[in-house]
């Protein structure tokens, strides 16, 4: 890393992006747990490196498909906040109009092409929005991202075959948290592992640290421009790992609290930020007022969804066919 | 004179020359599919609207669906209709849902084509008819023709349709001879076609089993006795007001379709007749719930056949 | 008084201490399964009977079927039913049709537990009721309780069965708490439970409906009208007898489910009933042909309700 | 090849397989030309030897799951002929009683789960029933034949992995003939092969000349023993050719006709019997015999079956649910 004015505002971009999503979640876990959100809630705290890496590397105009833990998929790829606090809420200002909820979050208008309830259920998507954009003469291109689970599942083989075949546009991320639910990805998970399932199937990939952002933000860099520029599919593998349980309402009780421990002293934005003090990037305190400043943003999201209107019931019978 | 299947290509290849947007993608397309729907195709198109695929049912479901949401309209085939099980997360929990679950977001313009139903022979795998399940399932357009006109019709008003719209190709009636128009307009989903009048009864059938139906009421006429036919065309929106108001005319309504009769679409329609029209004699015939053998002998004894549909007839027209 | 996932998970136990062949695959089971009715398997069987798999629904579903052929006897859980549509080809082309295809030398003995229906408000693929598709499909048994005693029991004749059982866990009654013997015996399928008598009409419903139907009839006993009610417990085989003779004493049936109402199995039992005992009064309660949103107003408006369960009968009784 | 007596019984009955293979489905051929078998046909004509030559390393408890393309599998487990052609020609005495045909052809009796009408639907059938086995304490074997075209669906890697993860004693066959349908398999598959993707799925795999049945039998022969002795899964890779169209009313007309006569020319069962004669182990008279043999047992099959009873038609209703 050499500070450059240029990177300069990139890495803060990306430190901003994390802290956006770190307080947006810590925000919606409290208001779940208070009551104020209802259905499943899946957070990616300690995640977030993965998320701004890669999407702070991405047009408006590319599209992401993303899976059950998507807030923070669609705040780098810059979802409107409001619409997201209000779709977790329930309410009628949300982006799918209190339709879809946490597990459905989608901003087309950003190219966030939908959260997921179907493990891998994004990928054939992604594959799908790569090819279209293809056919339609475009250089955008898609991101799919999925969890370590989901390379179990029969459309990780298909779409990464399909991918590669056609030259698609797309860039698969893997975000690895070791974890499905509440067993271990080792335990489920035989061979090598991603990236030689990728290679096998014909997609080049890379493995990086995925708690650290730089190194995501590098990897991603110079995997879009490879698959913007024609060279067909990728795959980025980010080792990470999920802080919570895997709802907001399971402890994950039965992970050693020390491997807990060890994860939460090597997170993603404490950790960025001891590199942004150490390059003069920034001083501490511009450092604490982004997250203050991201916190103070989310909590008043959170207020205006709490004061926004629940969605007209007339307008559950909508958005089914025609007009 | 044109076969049904002759019909279906003219109509797919009209919208494709007509909108660039509309492609195909599908297992062996670009050698004209399995029965030839899309025969020159790839000459005409080229590779990137006229994709032979991989045997990877999940994918060419779910990359017809994301290929829609950037604003392709995609035919997606399916080969066989059974092996949409093998796409079925795509079709019912992504494709059926996704406009309405992201609030409006996504229009997903696209057909899933999948020839269905009895022929030659093909044993357990490769005959079902499970489109019952379709009309149950929301956020999907079901549609089930049954002469070479109709089916280019409906062709067309699927590829041109901002839903989702699962297209039933009857395989067993490709050669099924008609006249089709040089240019082929669409037809509007859910209104029924009226094959012949009559006072007798109602008979309300559709797809694959239109030619049994016709040639029962055939051997019914010889008998003086008028059956009045209604070929659904589309089990979604489906003409409820045009089945209701035959049947409250002729007081008799069968209806007769290719499917298990048990949860069959048949029992929707007496379902809704019972409810809105008390009084109406009701009766099914469909096929028992057995998978269909192999042997001749054996799916002859189990399918819907003129004589089966007779006899429904018969029984009803006694009570 | 046990809650019905413990009822469940004491049947499972019972039948897994009494037969080694039996077993269980599935996600997380070793740690108790989704809903914790498991807890305790992985210590007291370990992990050859207990086995907590990948995400890989084909392979639990169609693993589940290798391991019957050779006399095993599975427990397949899906964890959610809207999961079971990643592994539809294993079990609609596969597992029901099996025994048939290979002319009986197979018999598939196996059980798949589905946890279905509305529940803290999942959304659209969380929440589906499908149930009908599988009375529409051959060679599969449907069993849908809503009791705790009638959960254990009816598991405990599933995991014996030598058919396919496709057993529908109402997952939203979990905690609904109930008797359930010391020594859990099989109840039969196919025969509905009575809940309460009565000859103001017949209300059929089965599943996580039933505690809203029960709800809603004790609006009607408030206004001096006496509902039979009447527990399905199974879609397929399912108690025609007694629906019908039950509908033909009251004159009056009304159908309840979970489900969307077109295409609903309340469409045969109502079509099934119009045909053999004309005269009856018939009306069904289901949910629109809407997916399922999220938000609990929407939710409202779209599920099926108490009050929306005494409208239909109040428009029934009107009749 | 060394021809020792003990191996040169060995090689006659792969010979003697494959050979009544042949002359199986080219009776089956004709009578399907001729109209007696109704139903789609797929005749496995060239790919004889890796049909005998794995098969005749199993025990008739070993199971098998095969596909569309299935009467070698069945016939080199020792599946009946009379209950083979009759099953074809939709007769009562057939081993499904005529529910079945080609495309279902399953004799348990010798462990022959079934042939399947959809592609790589016999993968996690194997597993299980691998599975089940290991459960039940037996050292039986489970064995999956598929086409190329298999390995591009879902249940591949579903099923790999997991028979990796439980060390499942299955043996998966990989007939890679080059095609599926009318689809090049080059022209669908992306990635080095099949090999590599059984590799990163934590399978071993080894590719062998499908047509030269003595290659397959040796590394069968390895891979059983492998399987059997509680190594975990493995994959056998025999490419071959279909000398004839995908079904018996495909032509093929697309493949290149010298394509087409130079896989003639290596076609195994020739191949197999120039070396039987170079190692001394028949005479060409033996050898034509009996393929005479064969085919003289096929037809007499196949005159059998034509005199048959058809089934009852109330037999249509039987082996659904219930006794
Ligand atoms: C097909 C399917 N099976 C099971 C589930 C239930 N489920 C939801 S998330 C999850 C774990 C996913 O793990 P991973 O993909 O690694 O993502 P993570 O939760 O770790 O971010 C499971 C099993 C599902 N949603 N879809
Ligand atoms: C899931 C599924 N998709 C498509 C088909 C139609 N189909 C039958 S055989 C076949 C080709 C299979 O190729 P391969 O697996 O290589 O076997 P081969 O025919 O070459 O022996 C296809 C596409 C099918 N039966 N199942
Ligand atoms: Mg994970
Ligand atoms: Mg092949």
């Amino acid at each position: 890393m050499n500070a450059t004015t240029a990177n300069a505002a990139h890495w803060l971009a990306l430190h901003r992006s994390m802290c956006r999503i770190r307080a947006f979640e810590e925000t919606a876990l409290a208001a779940h747990q208070a009551g104020d959100i209802p259905g499943p809630l899946h957070v990616s705290i300690g995640q977030e490196a993965v998320a701004a890496g890669v999407c702070l590397n991405l047009r408006r105009e590319d599209r992401i498909t993303s899976n059950h833990r998507g807030h923070g998929h669609a705040l780098a790829k810059g979802a409107g906040v409001a619409g997201m606090m209000e779709e977790l809420h329930g309410r009628a200002g949300g982006h799918c109009g209190g339709k879809g909820g946490s597990m459905h979050i989608a901003d087309f208008s950003v190219g966030m092409l939908g959260a997921n309830g179907v493990v891998a259920g994004g990928i054939p998507i992604a594959v799908g929005a790569a090819q279209g954009l293809k056919l339609l003469g475009l250089d955008h291109i898609a991101v799919c991202f999925f969890g370590d689970g989901a390379i179990n599942r029969g459309p990780f083989l298909e779409g990464l075959n399909w991918a590669a075949l056609y030259r698609l546009p797309v860039l698969f991320v893997c975000e690895d948290n070791g974890v499905a639910a509440f067993t271990r990805a080792a335990d489920v998970t035989a061979g090598p592992g991603v990236v030689a399932r990728a290679a096998a199937l014909g997609v080049p990939a890379v493995t990086v640290d995925g708690n650290d952002v730089g190194a995501v933000d590098a990897a991603a860099a110079r995997l879009v421009a490879e698959v913007r520029g024609g060279a067909g599919p990728r795959l980025l593998h980010a080792q990470t790992y999920r802080h919570t349980g895997h709802t907001s309402t399971d402890a994950a009780a039965w992970r050693p609290a020390d491997e807990v421990a060890a994860a939460k002293q090597g997170e993603p934005i404490a950790r960025f930020e001891a590199r942004l003090l150490a390059e003069g990037v920034a001083t501490a305190a511009e450092l604490a007022a982004v997250r203050e400043d991201a916190l103070a943003e989310m909590q008043a999201a959170r207020a205006a969804a709490m004061a926004a209107p629940w969605p007209d019931p007339a307008t559950a019978f909508s958005d089914v066919l025609g007009a | 004179m044109t076969t049904l299947v002759e019909a279906l290509r003219l109509a797919a290849l009209q919208e494709m020359k007509r909108d660039p947007r509309v492609w195909v993608l599908g297992e062996d397309v670009a050698r004209g599919g399995l029965f030839g729907q899309y025969r020159g195709f790839l000459e005409k198109f080229g590779p990137d609207r006229v994709v032979s695929t991989p045997i990877s049912e999940a994918v060419i479901m779910g990359a017809g669906l994301g290929a829609a949401l950037v604003g392709t309209r995609p035919i997606i085939e399916m080969r066989i209709f059974d092996f949409v099980m093998c796409a079925m997360d795509e079709l019912v929990n992504q494709i059926a849902k996704i406009r309405y679950m992201f609030g409006g977001q996504a229009r997903p313009s696209l057909v899933v084509r999948m020839p269905h139903g009895l022929w030659r022979n093909s044993a357990a795998q490769h005959s079902q008819v499970l489109e019952a399940w379709f009309a149950h399932l929301p956020g999907v357009v079901v549609v089930a023709p049954s002469t070479p006109a109709d089916a280019a019709g409906l062709l067309v008003s699927a590829i041109r349709s901002d839903d989702p719209v699962l297209f039933f190709d009857p395989k067993n009636l490709f050669g099924v001879e008609g006249e089709v128009p040089e240019v082929i307009e669409p037809i509007p989903f859910g209104r029924v076609r009226r094959v012949q009048s009559g006072n007798g009864l109602t008979i309300v059938s559709w797809s694959a089993l239109m030619p049994a139906v016709q040639q029962a009421a055939a051997v019914l006429a010889s008998r003086g006795i008028g059956a009045e036919i209604l070929d659904l065309r589309c089990l979604w929106p489906w003409d409820q007001a045009a089945v209701v108001a035959s049947a409250r005319r002729t007081g008799r309504l069968l209806v007769a379709h290719e499917a298990v009769e048990v949860g069959g679409f048949g029992a929707e329609i007496i379902a809704c007749v019972a409810e809105h029209a008390p009084g109406v004699k009701l009766a099914r015939c469909g096929m028992p719930r057995v998978p269909l053998p192999f042997s001749p002998p054996l799916e002859e004894a189990i399918k819907v056949t003129p004589a089966k549909i007779v006899a429904a007839a018969d029984r009803l027209l006694a009570r």
